[in-house]
């Protein structure tokens, strides 16, 4: 947000009036992941919305503007640590190592799409909203009963602190111990209904203090803010202490959907301004001026990315058909004799 | 008559209704300011303001909670559920309180609310996008169900359930919202729940269906050679076992169409009808035709799952030749 | 509480070393009115546990040691404002002249027990815990749009707070601004749940924040405070400023009902304290160290109460069994013609 | 073989399989130190530790949906609804999650999910304590169903629900919880999902029922002149199609019998099984005696409403006499 708000944690100044932070020990390699994640996501973003224009997926929830919650929380997990996702944080498997042909088949209602939740330590989307909360918190809870030490991460939207399932997670989260990190994606918006009609809770951190554990609010377009802010919710969690719920304050500065058309209820003004101060170029600003991002490096990022990105739908362009028997697989382990009646 | 679509019919009823009776208000998500994600509630905000088309915040039981205080407040609240898959936090709301509030109050109070929202598959959408709930309403005491497969109907059975003094769902195939389009009668058109409708007239064999299958038997009725007669159930509760009966009565042979799964959908309740009060008339098996005991598939296979006029005309081809 | 604790609002002291205090304007007849509906209360929950051993009655809630927050909040109320209650607040009723037979006749699952919400501004017994909430948040909201002026309160427990129907219906009330009181009975059990494994939240009021709206921590053995609190939240709800959440704290030292056996559960100890300070008694030595109450006052407070009792239970015995047919009445106003295949 | 009640062998069953299985964990409201309100998980808590043992919050969709993720930590959970209609609030996590999830991992996870709750009328109990919600389970993709009548199959199936790899629901009728005794065995019981079983042979007239009905039906059957067979049906999924269909093709008259609302109820589905599969062996309609489209009235009338032997016995008779 521009200018950053009071009580809003921020680490990536303007290069003006706001002296740029910085993450005790994070050095240039981990600045330079973090970039290239960054560029990896908005890569995917930005060509998996050509590739819908083309006609070659479905409906897309774009994410661009989000990179860097996604990012900055994602990075700051241990591998053996589980992602629960939205809808809008659909590729962030990518940063796991899972291919765009695999996102991309989801989005084209190819059973491809399915993925293997244990292979990535990324759970399936969730379509239903703030349903997917309870799980993050079952799964932390059921690794800490089992005397293991991963943490899950539950990500939804300020529009998801509505839904009774949230409100039930959160609870069950504070008073099993589980270890899990609640990351609020807080764009203002649930489709055109903006925060001001969702809620009257001055932040939506507030919300933490009723479930009795610790409410984090950073600035969503800073991914160094939202690293630090999960970095250390993991350690907490990590040490026994709970869970920790990371309200991340951004602006859906994109249409909520390629289906959607946000111009009947926004405000273009506030959009434009939203989409100068975009969070990659932020941090790219910030990497710049901290001498750890050259225009090589830059550009290196660019076309692995894009590489990546094309081989993606290259493969996705390759997929065979799905075998129509796939309607029959999978809902059972040990199907019952009437499966196929229809 | 103008000709206009499923959807732009719902969106006339609701004008119309609202313009009737100041007591009904729409609520639901992105109702208002977006008009609804199918502009079914497009232009209600302007015309009739804030209070009476409510932006709810993001909670289906919520909505469905709150409509039956406002409801004992003194307004007929119309809750539209954005998906039909999104309906299911609001099940027990449903169950609990608005099947049964009228009987609790020993009948002194009435809950006219009505819920609505698209419903089914065939429009290539993601996951929980496609399901088909109307069995899990139609088993629910206190609440009537139904479900329009022409603009005209939907105008009028929405106006029909506006004006009930009783709790009804209607589910609003969205397969059909955009096309085809049908003649709707302008200002108020009512028309009565518990009616069924001959969508075909034939002698040799009876498809049973509601809904978007009620095209599809259409389409299978022009694949048989013999005379099929499409019997378009429209009201679930209150449903018409004489019109179904009739035509079953006067065929023989019955093959029952829905897109839920299979296992005790609302398609097992017609068959069981039907085996209960027309065995005498029967020359064959009562034939199922609907989608499988699976989730609705990823959608680039769904016309695998969704009944088609050949599955249905196969069935009616077995029950022909038996 | 005693000693009451930090932030719980408390009026009446304990004749030591807590002073007794009052609230401005309220007169002695005010006080007595208070008295007689604890009295009233007191005199249904203990008659009925009799009745119920008799086996006239099936199971039932006791609310012994919670007159003072039903009480305490429903005098506050004015006529017009409507009651939602749970099924620990079956009698509140009595409060608005409802007969105790009919109260009686629900608990013997008679349909006598049916009443009409609209001739004591009293909805029906909620027994699916908090899904009661949005309906008083929703008669409300719905109150307001129609320019009226009366008001809502729902009464819940502390288990009621974990679950979705709560937090919906909470944070309807407030971005509706819906003129609705929530008042929280904070008995600390939910059966045997103690409110340790219900929630890490210091207290029940800070759930409040999150929805943006005031909440109050009140003494729930202490009618005055009740009364207090509730007219605060009245008022501003009829300014125009919302809901109040309001936690009465207390204690359940009773059974949850007469099924319950909590000899399993609970401290027999800590139960012997609390009831040796029950809210009954409380009140009573407060308004007769204020001078309000004498012997026959209160005598005659204990006999009305029993004739009413006594009349309800001779009403409720002379209740014809029921008509069968009730079985298909009101269900529908207009049944399906299915409604008798069975 | 000792003599138990039902609620006593459905403690059997857990402490057998919590012994035998240490990721099996129970979780529900008061399932820990009182030992569930029915007194079914008595013991656990001390014998097992409040690990696997868990009183949760109150809140039924919290429950289920973290159990859900529990079961992908490597957890067998077994949630406990307190009562049948409590279980409404996770219908959601229920249709979208626990009868999905697996699917939607291609098939690479199991949800190795049980729910039990209690089901069912005539305890005399307040309103939303007697409800029989089977349908709404059954008709979800995804998910097994099982209702036991006797305390031996009660601890069976249930072992069998714990074993299976898919989520199963157990739905426990609680007017048979504590009567009639019957002969359980020691250890471990499993009665394998999907099969019916012949509660007593007869050659006129099949009744098909389950849980509390097989009881009613017995009871009926000893009303008749003619020899009844009583199916009980135990697992509505997977179905055991052969044994209803078996019994049909002997007696070529059937009634169908629920506890529960008729419309659209589980035996709709049965009705139009047999309607499809065994037309040619019927002699007269399917009959169904069921639950009526109402609430489940207040306990004083509720012997008006739940199916009796008596009711039961007209409906064959008005068969046996076709
Ligand atoms: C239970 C449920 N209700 C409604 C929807 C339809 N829907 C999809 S996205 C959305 C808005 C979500 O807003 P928010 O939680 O803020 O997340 P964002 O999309 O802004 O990331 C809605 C209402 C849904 N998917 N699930
Ligand atoms: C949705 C739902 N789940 C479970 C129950 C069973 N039940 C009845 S009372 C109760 C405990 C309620 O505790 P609390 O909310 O603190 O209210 P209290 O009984 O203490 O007044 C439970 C779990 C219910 N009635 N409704
Ligand atoms: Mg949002
Ligand atoms: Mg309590």
């Amino acid at each position: 947000m521009l200018p950053a708000e009071p009580g809003v944690r921020r680490i990536i100044g303007d290069g003006e009036e706001v002296a740029d932070g910085e993450i005790e020990g994070l050095g240039d390699a981990a600045l330079l992941d973090l970039y290239r994640g960054m560029v990896l996501l908005r890569t995917y973003d930005e060509r998996s919305l050509v590739y819908h224009r083309q006609g070659r997926i479905g409906t897309y929830a774009i994410f661009w503007g989000h990179e860097a919650i996604q990012v900055g929380s994602a990075l700051a997990l241990a591998d053996e640590d589980w992602i629960f996702p939205s809808y809008r944080e659909s590729a962030i498997g990518l940063l796991r190592g899972m291919p765009p042909e695999t996102v991309l088949a989801w989005w084209r209602g190819h059973p491809a799409g399915w993925w293997n939740p244990e292979a990535f330590r990324v759970a399936s989307i969730t379509v239903p909203i703030a349903t997917h909360v309870p799980h993050a918190v079952g799964y932390a809870w059921g690794a800490r009963l089992k005397g293991r030490s991963d943490c899950a991460i539950a990500y939804f939207g300020d529009g998801a602190t509505s839904e009774g399932a949230f409100h039930e997670g959160a609870n069950f989260a504070a008073v099993m111990r589980a270890p899990a990190v609640l990351l609020c994606n807080n764009n203002q918006w649930a489709i055109s209904t903006p925060l001001s009609a969702q809620t009257r809770a001055e932040s939506l951190a507030d919300k933490a203090v009723g479930y009795g554990m610790p409410g984090v609010r950073v600035d969503g377009g800073d991914v160094l803010a939202v690293y630090e802010a999960t970095a250390e919710a993991l350690a907490r969690a990590r040490a026994g202490e709970g869970p920790t719920f990371i309200e991340a304050l951004t602006y859906r500065s994109a249409p909520h959907a390629t289906a959607d058309d946000p111009s009947a209820y926004w405000d273009e003004e506030r959009v434009e301004e939203e989409r100068r101060n975009e969070c990659l170029g932020r941090f790219e600003r910030y990497l710049r001026r901290a001498g750890v991002l050259t225009d090589e490096l830059a550009e290196e990022a660019r076309s692995d990315a894009l590489a990546r990105m094309k081989a993606g739908i290259a493969a996705a362009e390759a997929l065979p058909p799905p075998d129509p028997e796939v309607v029959f697989a999978h809902a059972y382990v040990d199907p019952p004799p009437g499966l196929r009646d229809g | 008559m103008a000709e206009k679509t499923l959807v732009e019919a719902v969106n006339d009823a609701l004008q119309a209704e609202m313009e009737r009776d100041g007591d009904v208000m729409v609520l639901g998500e992105d109702v208002g300011r977006a008009g609804g994600v199918f502009r079914a509630t497009a232009g209600l905000l302007d015309r009739f303001g804030a209070d009476r088309c409510v932006d709810t915040p993001l909670a289906e039981a919520g909505i469905l909670g709150t409509a039956v205080g406002l409801a004992m407040a003194g307004w007929r609240p119309v809750c539209e559920m954005q998906y039909e898959s999104f309906s299911y936090p609001c099940l027990d709301q449903l169950i609990t309180h608005v099947g049964r509030y009228r009987w609790r109050t020993g009948g002194a109070m009435e809950f006219p609310l009505t819920i609505r929202m698209p419903t089914g598959g065939g429009v290539r959408a993601p996951e929980l996008h496609e399901d088909s709930p109307e069995a899990y309403y139609v088993h629910t005491p206190g609440v009537k169900v139904a479900i329009p497969s022409t603009p005209a109907d939907a105008k009028g059975l929405l106006a029909a359930a506006i004006r009930d003094p009783d709790p009804v769902v209607i589910l609003e195939p969205k397969v059909l919202y955009r096309s085809p389009r049908g003649e709707v009668p302008e200002g108020e058109h009512v028309v009565p729940l518990g009616q069924a409708r001959v969508a075909r007239e034939g002698g040799d064999v009876t498809l049973v269906a509601y809904g978007a299958m009620v095209p599809v038997c259409l389409e299978a009725a022009e694949l048989l050679d013999a005379g099929a007669e499409v019997v378009d159930v429209r009201s679930l509760k209150p449903l018409d076992e004489e019109t179904i009966l009739a035509s079953v009565a006067k065929t023989g042979r019955v093959v029952v169409v829905q897109e839920a799964p299979r296992v005790a959908g609302f398609g097992a309740e017609l068959a069981a009808v039907i085996a209960e009060k027309a065995i005498l008339d029967l020359q064959g098996p009562i034939l199922r035709v609907t989608g499988y005991d699976v989730p609705f598939p990823y959608w680039s296979v769904e016309h695998e799952y969704v009944p088609t006029p050949e599955r249905v005309a196969a069935a009616a081809r077995r029950l022909l030749a038996y």
